[in-house]
């Protein structure tokens, strides 16, 4: 096997090597790569779009196809992530571990015993449980809200800086999933359920897909947004930078929910109770 | 409206993805219904995209409005007109009829599988209409991504077979992706007809070639070509019906017309053909593919695992059809590849009926079928003499061509394999036939066939099977318009 | 000895992604162990979008963001030189999603797979499924 | 020196990528990878991709690291390669 | 010629077809049965129409759909092809008359099934003879083999599916090994495939190719029993009486000579044969079967088995007639397809009867059978006689065209063929004959009340046997069809 696959692997190399022999020199501005339609994306972008930051603005609008599916393939490895591994039937586990928080006691009720209900007294926890680290969890409180808030700069700022609706969305899904770790999956769940980060994910990508779809009812071609000028009352070029935040704000929903929901199911395996 | 059908048949799908999936959450008998609207829409726009084409050969949509290079570009020629009708077609026919396998294999989760479905379908649909290389990058990836899902969700070693899919699947994208790369990096652009015109300069440059032999690599490897075919079978073998009615037919189809689309659009037949000689390579590992693909479907005691290594020989077909180089091979292999999709169809739908009633697709659960379901197998024995290759069904006209073409070629070992392969058909399909026909207790007299016996899959199993099996005659007898009207102009012109 | 060099140097980025797409595919082939397989794909797919991104790179250009000279905000004309090509930026955008899209999916599967094996290892794997098949009869 | 700079990150690159590979634990391997990808970040950060950079350090260090140790902590750290 | 643009023919391919449903939707047995009479004789009446306008030198045509180009799916009724449908059909009627006797005598199980694929079957032979070229004709043959399949291994046995697979074996591995290459060869190079008298391939092949063709092609439509493929033909036996009487003595091994015949006129041309001086290639496989078919026939003991192998000699006369490429052979060859046809369904008929009445399968047990089924033998007599080729019966004018043909062609060994095999027909159908009549009282095992099968089988083997002498008094109108036909396919 090792021998097959170093075969097929220096196969594959020595092609590659063999085609980059012919590759201009490397970060050569006269390369074609960098002459033929990048130029005219540097050049005109910004008075196109209003976007300075000419990755936004190709992201978005140039490209917007592109992205529309890239936002499409998270929603769907969302949804192909719930359908492989969601298992709502399980069988009920055979026993919960409840901390008695006053005394910080463990109490191991077996299958059939009287499970209490969570409240200040008792606080269900998980199987493979490691002591609180009251440190961790109060730096965490701590630092989600700036993360939150950084991420929605991101979102917000992509036309200036770097970053756009999918960094932001991955940082604020990343900070919902920091709040999950630092204390346990049912407290994240409470906050953000499974229906809540699904429902999310759909709406997302379908602010995307619906402000294109509404350039096309205005009359232009799908995700057209300079369509959109009638609507805001502003030049084409800047209906188009709109469109733009609009769709970056249903890009960073999407991504953001579908990050929580695949931690969600990764973590618990499924079972959606006890994560990481 | 006429001018924004290109954008209709994606945005419907795509809408209705998202519709669904909510549904899903809310109710789950609205699915199914969704799902079928959607592609409806989209079946009508694709017929409409092709008699636009037929009239004023080729339509173009530009997507955001940008002008190519720069924009994104939809480009609807004959040959993608064609298959998309083609996706819409069977898509259609196995959503109505793969209600009862998904109710059956997993009910706890119809809207996340319909959710795929027709996400799946969607990215197909861009595959075929988009003429952005890069852009058919990512489309291919989510047509691939829901496929891997829906076809890891089976039972059994579903999962393993779906993970080896994915892996094999990763790599060939991967590549592809590479291929496009060199090609920006030596071009600077992504538009198909953009490359195409710039191409011509360097065609001596090795970097022209790499990205050639890379883009092809990859799509043999998705596409299921001999060697590289290992993830197939499994993947085919232990799928659910539901996934598979859609999933066999259109993904290796779709992938046969991402090739002849980047052979032909993007680098020129010129250069495919006779600057750059691997066609002779190409067709001899076809005639491999279809020798042993043959051979292997004989070795097979269940249903889907034999129309596996059967869809791995006619993959040989269309592939060997294309790479003979000549009209009438191209042709056939374009021809092959809507009829291919149609026979698949029925077949599965077939066998899906077959194994609902009879709990597994073993051979030995056969027995008496052609009592007890007559219809089911009536359907069946079409597809399967479509697959063979018997006149009127359209199985026999694409072999026509293609043997024709393999005559004109000179290419008499791919005309020897595809004789063959027939022969093996008639063999695999025969001997299936003998055990539904002679049932176990011999006799049972007293004239006309006992009705009180008959235990047949459910209607809305049984009749889109029968309409697939009526389409397959309706295309046979409809070949002379589809080659005149439609797949003439889908050939380049310079090819004799 | 400089010119020899030179083009072997000059193209350094090239032969890295090259020997990361190699290290890539043996993990995928060669490692039995599926998480592995998993890393190795990632590892291919990254070593493509770095192969992307040198090919956007341009030499005495800054990063793709617009910047307005104090004087007369957007008067001045924008000199393509100035700026490196976004173009492959934007296309890797993209790649680096569907990679953790593929990467979640294939989690996913793998622990299915764990979960009906007991293991991760594809030839114990193997030696399972053979042996339900030798029992089932 | 910016180049020599470039080189080692490149080198490391190449080091962490066979060791996420040859290690014989997987959760050692998790982190090796995110290592990796921190690293590719930088090399693009380097290279004036800023955006890819970004998402890359959020993406491919971040979230992917934790899915990867999310499954490992399902399944088994043990591997024979 | 004038051709006149009718829907006819494809009617008349079409009326079996459009039976199938109504016979399978009808619950009772007299319904089905008089359904499948209605069709039958619609069927009849529909080719019987075109008759007339036919003699005429008339041709139908109609074209259904321009499929490939230059080969449509397509029909064209010309002489020879009528008078195989007129053959056939009518034959029909008989068989359905029979078949219910038949049939219901034996309380065969699945009926309907039987009826409808043999509804089909006939739909393709006659679609065979109405094919307007070899696309179309590939269709009906191919369709013809597998609506025969599910007669031959009716009685679903063991011994049924060995003998169905050996027939699908023979028939579809020959149309798709050899038949589809010639074709797609004859297509190459000429780019049509339409039947033309003058011959397809004038002037276009090599002698080597065009030999390889001819083999090919009479190897390819293995439906013509030519021996060394005629193995499947004793095997098809098993089937119910009523399809071998059918099917194998006039649909599908008629199906297999008459579409060799259109091959080589239609195809090659006979300029092209005797150019080429092809003919003798045929001459040495047709009298190889004939003689080889006789003599094995001397040794058998079952009846089927034993008109199988006379089956295939026979058959072969037809194929040396056209071998002969002489006016008076084609005529002969022609017509034997008709006077063959009578002969042979009546002795099926016979076969079928004795073995209803009193279950004997074989020779050896029919000692005395005469006394007890005199109307049986006497028709039976005929009947083998018209197939030695002996006035008063039909077979003597076929065979004195086929003896004249060889004259006229030269072929003075063709001639000793043709006198041999007489005597090897009469060797192996006079001791029946003998033995059924002649025998001591006290050696025969049936007394000598007569008992006779039932009526529906017995009327039907009268009426063939009757019209196999009446044809050589009056041979018209089949006559004048093979004559017309000989004239159109030699271009005289």
């Amino acid at each position: 096997m090792r021998l097959f696959a170093l075969i097929i692997v220096s196969g594959c190399g020595f092609l590659l090597i063999y085609g980059t022999a012919d590759f201009p020199r490397w970060a050569d501005p006269a390369a074609p790569a960098c002459t033929h339609v990048s130029d005219y994306y540097i050049e005109k972008s910004e008075e196109q779009t209003c976007v300075p930051n000419i990755v936004t603005a190709i992201l978005a609008d140039y490209r917007g196809y592109d992205t529309m599916f890239e936002t499409t393939v998270i929603f769907g490895a969302g949804v192909a992530c719930f359908f492989l591994l969601r298992n709502y039937r399980r069988k009920a586990p055979e026993f919960r571990l409840y901390r008695h928080v006053p005394t910080g006691i463990t109490f191991r009720i077996e299958k059939g015993g009287k499970f209490p209900d969570d409240s200040a007294e008792f606080k269900r926890i998980d199987s493979l449980w490691t002591p609180q680290d009251i440190i961790i969890e109060t730096a965490v409180r701590l630092l989600i809200p700036f993360i939150q808030i950084f991420a929605l700069y991101v979102i917000a700022h992509g036309h200036h800086s770097p970053g756009g609706g999918f960094q932001g969305g991955v940082i604020l899904g990343a900070s919902i999933i920091l709040f999950a770790i630092s204390k346990d999956l049912r407290s994240a769940i409470t906050r953000i359920g499974e229906q809540t980060s699904g429902l999310l994910c759909s709406t997302g990508v379908f602010v995307y897909v619906g402000t294109g779809t509404l350039c096309l009812l205005l009359g232009a071609n799908f995700l057209d947004y300079g369509a959109l000028a009638g609507l805001f009352h502003s030049t084409t070029a800047m209906a188009r930078s709109h469109g733009i935040m609009i769709v970056e704000i249903g890009v960073g929903i999407s991504v953001m929910a579908v990050m929580v929901c695949l931690y969600y199911i990764i973590s618990s395996a499924g079972n959606m109770d006890e994560g990481l | 409206m006429t001018r924004q059908l290109p954008a209709l048949i994606i945005i419907a799908p795509l809408i209705g993805t998202f519709c669904i999936s909510i549904a899903g959450w809310i109710n789950k008998r609205y699915c199914l219904p969704i799902l079928i609207a959607a592609l409806g829409i989209s079946l009508y726009a694709s017929i409409g995209l092709l008699g636009l084409v037929i009239q004023e050969h080729g339509v173009v949509y530009r997507l955001g409005g940008w002008d190519p290079p720069w924009g994104i570009l939809y480009q609807v020629d004959y040959l993608n007109g064609l298959v998309l009708i083609v996706i819409a077609v069977v898509a259609l026919i196995n959503a109505v009829a793969c209600r009862k396998h998904v109710l059956e294999e997993y009910p706890d989760r119809v809207g996340p599988f319909f959710t795929l479905y027709s996400l799946f379908v969607t990215g197909l649909f861009g595959i075929v209409v988009t003429a952005d290389a890069f852009n058919l990058y990512v489309l291919l990836e989510i047509a691939s991504l829901s496929g891997y899902a829906m076809i890891g969700m089976g039972n059994g070693r579903a999962p393993l077979a779906g993970l080896n899919y994915l892996f094999m699947g990763t790599i060939g994208a991967s590549f592809y992706l590479l291929g496009v790369g060199y090609l920006y990096l030596v071009t600077g652009s992504l538009n198909m007809a953009d490359i195409a015109l710039i191409l011509p300069d360097i065609y001596e440059s090795r970097v022209a070639m790499t990205a050639f032999v890379i883009c092809m690599a990859g799509l043999f490897l998705k596409m299921a070509l001999f060697p590289l075919h290992s993830w197939m079978p499994n993947a085919y073998t232990h799928g659910s019906f539901a996934a598979l009615g859609v999933i066999a037919p259109l993904t290796t189809k779709v992938m046969i017309y991402v090739m002849i689309r980047i052979s032909l659009t993007v680098f020129t037949p010129s250069f495919v053909f006779d600057r750059f000689r691997i066609d002779e390579a190409i067709v001899w590992l076809a005639i491999i593919a279809i020798v042993a693909g043959s051979l292997l479907a004989l070795s097979q005691s269940r249903l889907k695992k034999m129309l596996a290594y059967v869809i791995v020989a006619e993959i040989g077909y269309m592939v060997g059809g294309f790479w003979l180089g000549n009209r009438q091979g191209i042709t056939g292999a374009v021809l092959h590849i809507v009829n291919d999709a149609m026979m698949t169809l029925c077949v599965f739908l077939a066998a899906g009926a077959i194994a609902y009633r009879q709990k597994g697709d073993d051979f030995e659960k056969m027995e008496g079928l052609f009592i007890t379901m007559p219809f089911t197998m009536s359907g069946f024995v079409v597809a399967a003499l479509s697959v063979i290759g018997v006149p009127p069904t359209c199985g026999f006209f694409s072999k026509w061509y293609l043997i024709s073409g393999g005559i004109a070629a000179g290419q008499y070992a791919f005309v020897g394999a595809l004789l063959l392969s027939s022969l093996v058909h008639v063999v695999l399909f025969f001997r299936i036939f003998e055990i539904a026909y002679y049932r176990p207790e011999a006799g049972h007299h007293g004239g006309g066939h006992s009705s009180s016996v008959i235990n047949e899959a459910p209607l809305d199993m049984v009749i889109p099977l029968l309409v697939g099996a009526g389409l397959l005659v309706v295309l046979g007898l409809n070949t002379g318009f589809l080659v005149d009207r439609v797949i003439r102009f889908a050939v380049p012109a310079q090819l004799i | 000895m400089d010119e020899l060099l030179s083009p072997i140097l000059s193209k350094y980025n090239y032969w890295v992604y090259i020997t990361l797409m190699m290290i890539g595919l043996y993990a995928m082939i060669a490692k039995s162990n599926l998480v592995k397989k998993i890393i190795g794909m990632n590892i291919l797919q990254t070593a493509v979008i770095l192969f992307y991104v040198s090919i956007g790179a341009k030499q005495g250009a800054t990063i793709p963001i617009i910047r307005h000279g104090h004087e007369g905000a957007a008067a001045h004309a924008v000199r393509a030189a100035d700026y490196i090509n976004p173009l492959p930026h934007v296309l890797m955008l993209t790649a680096i999603v569907v990679s953790v899209a593929t990467l979640g999916v294939a989690l996913a599967l793998a622990i299915r797979i764990y979960r009906q094996y007991g293991t991760l290892e594809e030839d114990d794997i193997a030696t399972r499924i053979t042996g339900d098949i030798r029992k089932s009869p | 020196m910016i180049g020599l700079l470039d080189l080692l990150i490149l080198m490391i690159v190449i080091v962490c990528g066979i060791a996420a590979i040859s290690i014989k634990d997987l959760l050692g391997a998790a982190i090796l990878f995110s290592a990796y990808s921190f690293m590719m970040c930088l090399l693009w950060a380097i290279m004036g991709a800023v955006d890819v950079a970004f998402t890359e350090a959020s993406v491919g260090a971040g979230v992917s690291t934790v899915l990867f140790v999310a499954a490992v902590f399902h399944t088994t750290r043990r591997t024979k390669d | 010629m004038e051709t006149i643009v009718s829907i006819k023919p494809f009617l008349a391919v079409l009326v079996s077809i459009a039976a199938v449903p109504v016979l399978l939707s009808s619950r009772s047995a007299n319904i089905r049965e008089g359904w499948t009479f209605v069709a039958a004789a619609a069927k009849f009446a529909i080719v019987a129409s075109m008759l007339p306008s036919v003699l005429d030198g008339a041709e139908f045509v109609y074209t259904v759909a321009e499929v490939i180009p230059g080969a449509a799916l397509g029909f064209r009724v010309d002489a020879m092809g009528i008078l195989f449908a007129l053959v056939s059909s009518f034959l029909w009627i008989v068989t359905s008359a029979y078949s219910i006797g038949y049939m219901r005598g034996l309380n065969e199980h699945s009926q309907t099934r039987y009826y409808c694929y043999f509804a089909l079957s006939l739909s393709a032979a006659v679609g065979v003879a109405f094919a307007a070229n070899l696309l179309t004709l590939y269709l009906f043959y191919e369709m013809l083999s597998f609506a025969t399949y599910p007669l031959v291994t009716h009685h679903q046995d063991r011994e049924a599916q060995s003998s169905g697979r050996k027939y699908l074996l023979y028939i579809v591995g020959t149309s798709i090994g050899l038949l589809l290459p010639a074709m797609l060869i004859c297509y190459d190079l000429t780019g049509t495939l339409e039947f033309s008298n003058r011959g397809l391939l004038a002037g276009k092949v090599s002698k080597e190719l065009a030999g390889l063709l001819l083999l090919m092609f009479l190897f390819g439509f293995a439906k013509a029993a030519v021996m060394p493929l005629h193995a499947w033909l004793p095997a098809a036996m098993v089937a119910p009486t009523p399809v071998s009487a059918l099917l194998h003595a006039v649909a599908v091994v008629k199906v297999g000579v008459f579409s060799i015949v259109r091959i080589f006129t239609g195809i090659f041309g006979m300029e092209t044969l005797s150019s080429f001086d092809l003919g003798s290639y045929v001459l040495f496989f047709a009298s190889a079967t004939i003689l080889l078919g006789s003599f094995i026939a001397l040794s058998q003991d079952g009846l089927k088995r034993l008109l199988a192998f006379s089956t295939i000699a026979q058959l072969s006369y037809v194929i040396l007639g056209v071998g002969l490429l002489s006016t008076k052979g084609m005529i002969g060859g022609v017509i034997h397809i008709a006077m063959h046809a009578f002969g042979k369904i009546t002795l099926f008929f016979c076969a079928g009867a004795i073995f209803i009445a009193t279950g004997k399968k074989n020779i050896s047990e029919m000692a005395g059978i005469g006394r007890r089924m005199p109307i049986t033998m006497t028709a039976f007599f005929i009947a083998a006689l018209s197939i030695i080729g002996m006035p008063p019966c039909g077979g003597f004018l076929s065979k004195w065209y086929l003896v004249l043909g060889a004259v006229e062609a030269h072929r003075s060994p063709v001639l000793l063929v043709l006198l041999f095999s007489s005597l090897l027909n009469a060797a192996y159908f006079m001791p029946i004959v003998y033995r059924a009549f002649f025998c001591r009282p006290e050696a025969n095992p049936f007394g000598n009340e007569i008992r006779e099968a039932p009526v529906f089988c017995v009327v039907p083997l009268v009426i063939t046997a009757i019209i196999s002498v009446i044809l050589l008094f009056y041979p018209q109108p089949f006559f004048r069809l093979a004559s017309l036909a000989a004239a159109q396919m030699t271009g005289m």
